[in-house]
């Protein structure tokens, strides 16, 4: 939309106005991914403070230390960049970006507000789930080409556990990808507009249960709390990030502050009514595309910061239980995944279908129909008709 | 014409085809399944080039997400794993390169016999719908129903075709007994040796 | 849960992968100080579990040959650094043993207060590290919050916070500051509040029990073969403390308090104070265990700790003095053992009628309870390594001397 | 059980393989031929009314007067001691086993005094008696994997004799 304004408008080449458009989309992609990481560093030893009775940082910069996360990068840079001897330096250097492209990947897909997308993508949700998956690798990479025997465990254990959580991490998924009838996540984002009763958790109480299986594979999966054995301090010295250090290191850790905050994102739309708040305040004060573009462009403002509050409370709460519970052995973590995540959400995708077979309305009145073909925002209809690619 | 399409066509042609290539030159074990990742995920780019979002997503899951994930688990678990570099003698080049370059002729033969793609006019302007819409198309043809003479007059022309559900079930099924199946056997079963008691560790450090 | 054979003659792999040799330590964070131990692991099984000593061995044994007893003291201090004033105990009671004396009805009491104080500043950092070693970071804070008040209270004793050198041969080197007695009692009621708090924490969360019930299983009989002491045996359900059973001297000492020697006898722990369920999966011995041994220990403390502060405000007279450098030690041996917070700590003196004794002699309690080590981690999974280390509760300090 | 009564029983048994007791003392201890430890060790372990089923602690002492001026005040012939600290959960007694044995194998400089081990009888002799071996420099004949447990394995000499001299450097770092 905005790429054909620049052309009509101020008569750009075409191909400048598209190849702009995307770049401003990535820098605002990763503008919100580094916001996001260095707001997370901090905010983890607030609240690792707060829970161990003591204030975390407090005279970096201010009253609230929240110039933390600023001294850890500039630390980070300045550190020396080393890579041991017999390590296969080009993987070694490959790993964290490989895994923070996946973790950058997931971005794209994920719509902040109606229509606030990079890539309005059909396939959003299996998009998101598929490239979710290739992060193992940057890991993987990343304990081989360091050469210790310590790393070649904590990649191991790092894949194992994230390749086996996929299983019930897809199921889950698919469960209110049912329910809504699309996989575009836009269409599901819309489809739970007006109140809070309206969110596909309360549809069923099957759903109302995936939605904890969701939370406890998204945990697994990026590898936070009581699953993070990939660096197990207290057996794997730092597992595959022992040789890491500076910069390297700081990416790997972006990467995974990205992918917790992108998979709570993900939650907030499948189950949370992603932009909409409990109370539809952009009906009531009117901020809608019917009256003005700017208000309604307004109302969608309004939608980015509920969908930001949403991914930002899963992500202080996956920090909440890393601070509170001791870690699983891999055993036990492979036995939560084979016995119990994965029949318990083979069993909530049976009822749900159930569910839907025997009450197609749903129990409770909705605002908006569900499983009604994608309405995709006013402004972006004229894109659709015609044939042109960025 | 220059477009954004046909640079990145062309970005990812190259991708897929110098890491395929890559895949052989290669000595080390794993470089050769990292250049493999990357050749595949250069393929799923074609996909989404071609506006196949659905083929290219499965592309990343099922290729890039899930056999390479196995190919790397067997390169480490192999008992010299991840440490063995092959050596390629001459010989295997000489063969190697004459199968390969006789493939490729016949392949290069086969594509420029075809007249409908000989102008390249035709393939610039390709009938991109936007964003793909191809799930739903996909989903429908699985369950039966002739998705490109949906809008035929006549609904007997409609139906006709008994749809792929069942038969994507069964291989389904099948190829998930064999993996059992697999996995069973190659379980090493050894008689334990009377001499090989449970070690006593402080015996030995 | 060790892995179990249902058939041990049929030996299945599921891959077959050759072992791998792996070092953890001497610098490893879980190995509370520099123990080596060389594991040979089949995947994550460790199949065998070597410890490696003598990184710390500074052989005090041979410097008390060459000084007086009272300038040996601060030597075992260094031994086991967490629990400096038992460490003092014993070795002041051996000496004491070999010269037969006795000291006053004051001293003997501050002594129990002190040492009482330092078992559970002792067992707290056991608690603290074990969450640590667990994954689990927040309990070391809380633990070592609470272990600070007790630091406040030794510092005000003796000026020290880890080496007191405070109890010596014949008596005490100070008595307490003026104020001191109500400081304590309010440090054991704050103490008081704190461990329903670690039980929550710790004892009886879910995933804490799933990573300890079960784990290195050290059986009653292999226990006393191996000549483990303290909570490590109190842990395979031996009721054995050398504070009620001890030699005449150590029984002498803690005769009229009244306490619970804490071990599971037939099923049960004895019941004088609020304690969470034994869960189901938790086996006499596990790992489990051991810790909650700990956990009751403290508790048992603060109370031995409030017997003492009355039994020290009714006794009257000055501390006893401790004996001279000069002083001459009786030809002969002694040989005692007290029960410090990690089990049976031993004091061996021979004199020779000069005032050098001619050979001193230190039994680690934590060298035996180690030496178990490879026993019960057979066929454990590589991270319950440190969940067993950290149950055994060892420190370097002790093993190497 | 008094000391007495165990060292009369164990006289009927062994005769003139026990040597003499010490009952006044603070521990009283019973002394024994080092050749007759082993059985000694497992009657004292076995025997139902005696079930010493906890063994302390192995002590190694070296009696003898390096430098000549103290020489002559020296209260003891020059030998070397094995102390053995047991004692019976189940019938809460006590009791030292007390070996004496030349500080030298045959008077050869060098060559470490031999005894039996009794690490199959109780499993912590096993690292004690490595300790015992490696500070004090006692061979145990038949212990299982007898290395030096607390110094390097390559040091040279038991630094717990009297006349032990620490090299001049270990692996190029001077020791002294």
């Amino acid at each position: 939309m905005i790429a054909e304004y620049l052309t009509t408008r101020f008569g750009l080449p075409e191909w400048l106005a598209c190849g702009g458009v995307a770049l401003v989309q990535c820098l605002i992609l990763l503008g919100i991914m580094m916001f996001a990481a260095a707001l997370f560093t901090w905010m983890e030893r607030k609240v690792a403070g707060r829970i161990q009775d003591r204030l975390g940082p407090t005279r970096v910069g201010g009253r609230f230390g929240w110039l933390q996360s600023v001294a850890d990068g500039v630390k980070l840079l300045a550190k020396e960049d080393l890579i041991p001897g017999e390590a296969d330096g080009l993987l070694f250097r490959l790993a964290p970006y490989v895994s923070f492209c996946a973790a950058f990947c997931v971005y794209l897909a994920l719509p902040f507000s109606n229509g606030w997308v990079a890539q309005h993508l059909n396939v959003g949700v299996f998009f998101i789930v598929a490239i979710a998956g290739l992060e193992v690798f940057g890991v993987i990479l990343g304990g081989y080409s360091s050469a210790s025997k310590w790393s070649l465990y904590g990649a191991m254990r790092e894949a194992a556990q994230v390749v086996s959580y996929e299983v019930p991490l897809g199921l889950c998924v698919v469960i209110p990808v049912m329910v809504a009838g699309t996989l575009d996540l836009v269409a599901i984002g819309n489809m739970q507009r007006g109140w809070g009763v309206n969110w596909l958790v309360f549809h069923n109480p099957f759903l109302f249960i995936t939605f904890f299986i969701y939370a406890l594979c998204t945990l697994a999966s990026t590898n936070r709390a009581p699953f993070d054995l990939a660096e197990a301090e207290s057996e794997l010295v730092a597992g595959f990030l022992t040789e890491y250090s500076g910069f390297r290191w700081s990416v790997f850790f972006m990467a995974e502050y990205g992918s917790m905050y992108a998979m709570s994102g993900l939650g907030a739309i499948l189950f949370l009514g992603g932009w909409h708040g409990p109370i539809p305040l952009a009906e009531m004060l009117g901020l809608s595309y019917a009256n003005h573009a700017v208000l309604g462009w307004l109302g969608d403002l309004l939608g980015a910061g509920n969908f930001l509050c949403k991914a930002f409370l899963g992500v202080a709460a996956m920090m909440w239980l890393r601070w509170t519970l001791p870690r699983l052995r891999i055993d036990q973590v492979m036995t939560t995944c084979l016995k119990y995540c994965v029949p318990l959400a083979a069993a909530m995708f049976v009822g749900t279908m159930l569910w839907t077979y025997a009450l197609p309305g749903g129990l409770l009145p909705r605002s908006t129909p569900l499983g009604a073909v994608a309405e995709a925002p006013p402004w972006t209809a004229p894109r659709a008709a015609r044939g042109e690619r960025p | 014409m220059i477009n954004w399409h046909t640079c990145f066509f062309l970005l990812f042609a190259t991708i897929t085809c110098a890491f395929a290539v890559a895949v052989v030159v290669s000595a080390n074990v794993v470089r050769m399944a990292v250049c493999l990742i990357a050749s595949l995920a250069a393929v799923s780019g074609l996909y989404f080039l071609a506006a196949a979002d659905f083929v290219a997503a499965m592309q990343l899951m099922i290729y890039v997400g899930g056999t390479l994930v196995l190919l790397v688990f067997g390169v480490m678990l192999t008992a010299r794993g991840p440490f063995v570099s092959m050596k390629i003698t001459p010989a295997n080049w000489l063969m190697a390169g004459l199968a390969g370059g006789a493939l490729l002729i016949l392949l290069l033969c086969a594509a420029t016999s075809v007249d409908a793609w000989k102008t390249a006019a035709v393939a610039a302007s390709a009938p991109a719908a936007e964003g793909g819409h191809t799930v739903a198309p996909i989903g429908m043809a699985l369950l039966g129903i002739r998705v490109d003479a949906l809008e035929q007059a006549n609904p007997a022309l409609r139906g006709g075709i008994a749809g792929y559900l069942l038969p994507f079930e069964i291989v389904s099924v099948h190829l998930l007994v064999v993996l059992v199946g697999a996995a069973h056997l190659a379980r090493a079963r050894r008689r334990r040796r009377p001499a090989e008691a449970v070690p006593d560790a402080s015996r030995s450090a | 849960m060790p892995v179990e054979r249902v058939d041990p003659e049929l030996v299945e792999f599921d891959v077959r992968t050759d072992e791998m040799l792996i070092n953890m330590g001497p610098q490893h964070p879980s190995t509370h100080g520099v123990l080596r131990l060389v594991l040979r692991t089949d995947g994550e099984v460790v199949s065998s579990a070597a410890p490696h000593i003598g990184y710390l061995h500074r052989c005090a044994e041979k410097i008390g040959e060459n000084v007086s007893p009272r300038q040996w003291i601060p030597y075992t201090d260094r031994m086991d650094y967490l629990a400096g004033m038992n460490m003092n105990l014993g070795w002041a009671m051996t000496v004491e043993k070999l010269m037969d004396l006795e000291v006053s009805e004051k001293t003997r009491h501050l002594r129990v207060i002190v040492c009482e104080l330092n078992r559970i500043a002792s067992h707290l950092v056991a608690a603290g590290t074990y969450g640590l070693d667990l994954g689990s970071f927040t309990p070391f804070l809380y633990c070592f919050r609470e272990r600070e008040k007790i630091l406040n209270l030794f510092e005000a004793v003796c000026g020290a916070r880890l080496t007191y050198s405070y109890i010596a041969p014949g008596g005490l080197i100070a008595d307490l500051p003026p104020g001191w007695l109500e400081a304590c009692e309010r440090c054991l009621g704050e103490l008081q509040a704190v461990v329903p708090e670690l039980h929550a924490m710790l004892t009886s969360n879910e995933i804490f029990i799933r990573r300890t019930a079960g784990v290195g299983v050290l059986s009653p009989e292999m226990a006393i073969d191996y000549g483990c002491s303290g909570p490590v045996l109190r842990g395979s359900g031996v009721k054995w403390d050398l504070r009620r059973d001890g030699q005449p001297p150590v029984a002498r000492m803690y005769e009229d308090y009244r306490f619970e020697v804490i071990a599971q006898v037939d099923g049960s722990y004895p019941r004088d104070q609020e304690y969470p369920p034994v869960p189901p999966e938790a086996v006499v011995g596990d790992c489990w265990h051991r810790f909650y041994v700990r956990m009751l220990e403290v508790v048992q403390s603060i109370g031995l700790v409030r017997q003492a502060i009355e039994h020290y405000r009714r006794s009257a007279g000055p501390v006893s003095e401790p004996i001279k450098i000069t002083q001459k030690l009786p030809r002969g041996e002694a040989y005692l053992e007290t029960e410090a917070p990690k089990g049976q700590m031993g004091f061996l003196v021979v004199g020779d009628g000069t005032a050098i004794p001619w050979r001193v002699r230190a039994r680690s309690s934590c060298f035996c309870n180690l030496s178990v080590l490879t026993e019960i981690s057979r066929g454990c999974l590589l991270a319950d390594i440190p969940a067993i280390l950290g149950s055994l509760d060892i420190v370097l300090g002790e093993i190497d001397r | 059980m008094e000391v007495g009564l165990i060292l009369d029983k164990l006289k009927q048994r062994f005769g003139e393989r026990i040597l003499g007791a010490d009952l006044e003392a603070a521990d009283p201890s019973i002394e024994i031929a080092p050749a007759a430890l082993a059985e000694v060790a497992r009657i004292l372990r076995d025997d139902p009314p005696l079930r010493f089923d906890y063994l302390h602690c192995i002590t190694g002492v070296d009696y003898v007067q390096p430098d000549a001026k103290k020489a002559k005040s020296f209260p003891w012939e020059v030998h070397f001691e094995l102390l053995y600290h047991l004692s019976s959960m189940a019938h809460r007694h006590r009791l030292v086993l007390r070996i004496k044995l030349p500080r030298w194998q045959g008077g050869v400089e060098g060559q470490l005094p031999e005894v039996p081990t009794v690490s199959h009888l109780w499993r912590t002799a096993d690292w004690h008696e490595r300790e015992v071996f490696d500070l004090s420099g006692v061979r145990f004949a038949g212990h299982p994997d007898l290395r030096r447990i607390l110094c390097p394995e390559d040091w040279q000499g038991h630094p717990l004799r009297k006349d032990y001299k620490t090299a001049e450097e270990y692996h190029g770092i001077r020791t002294r």
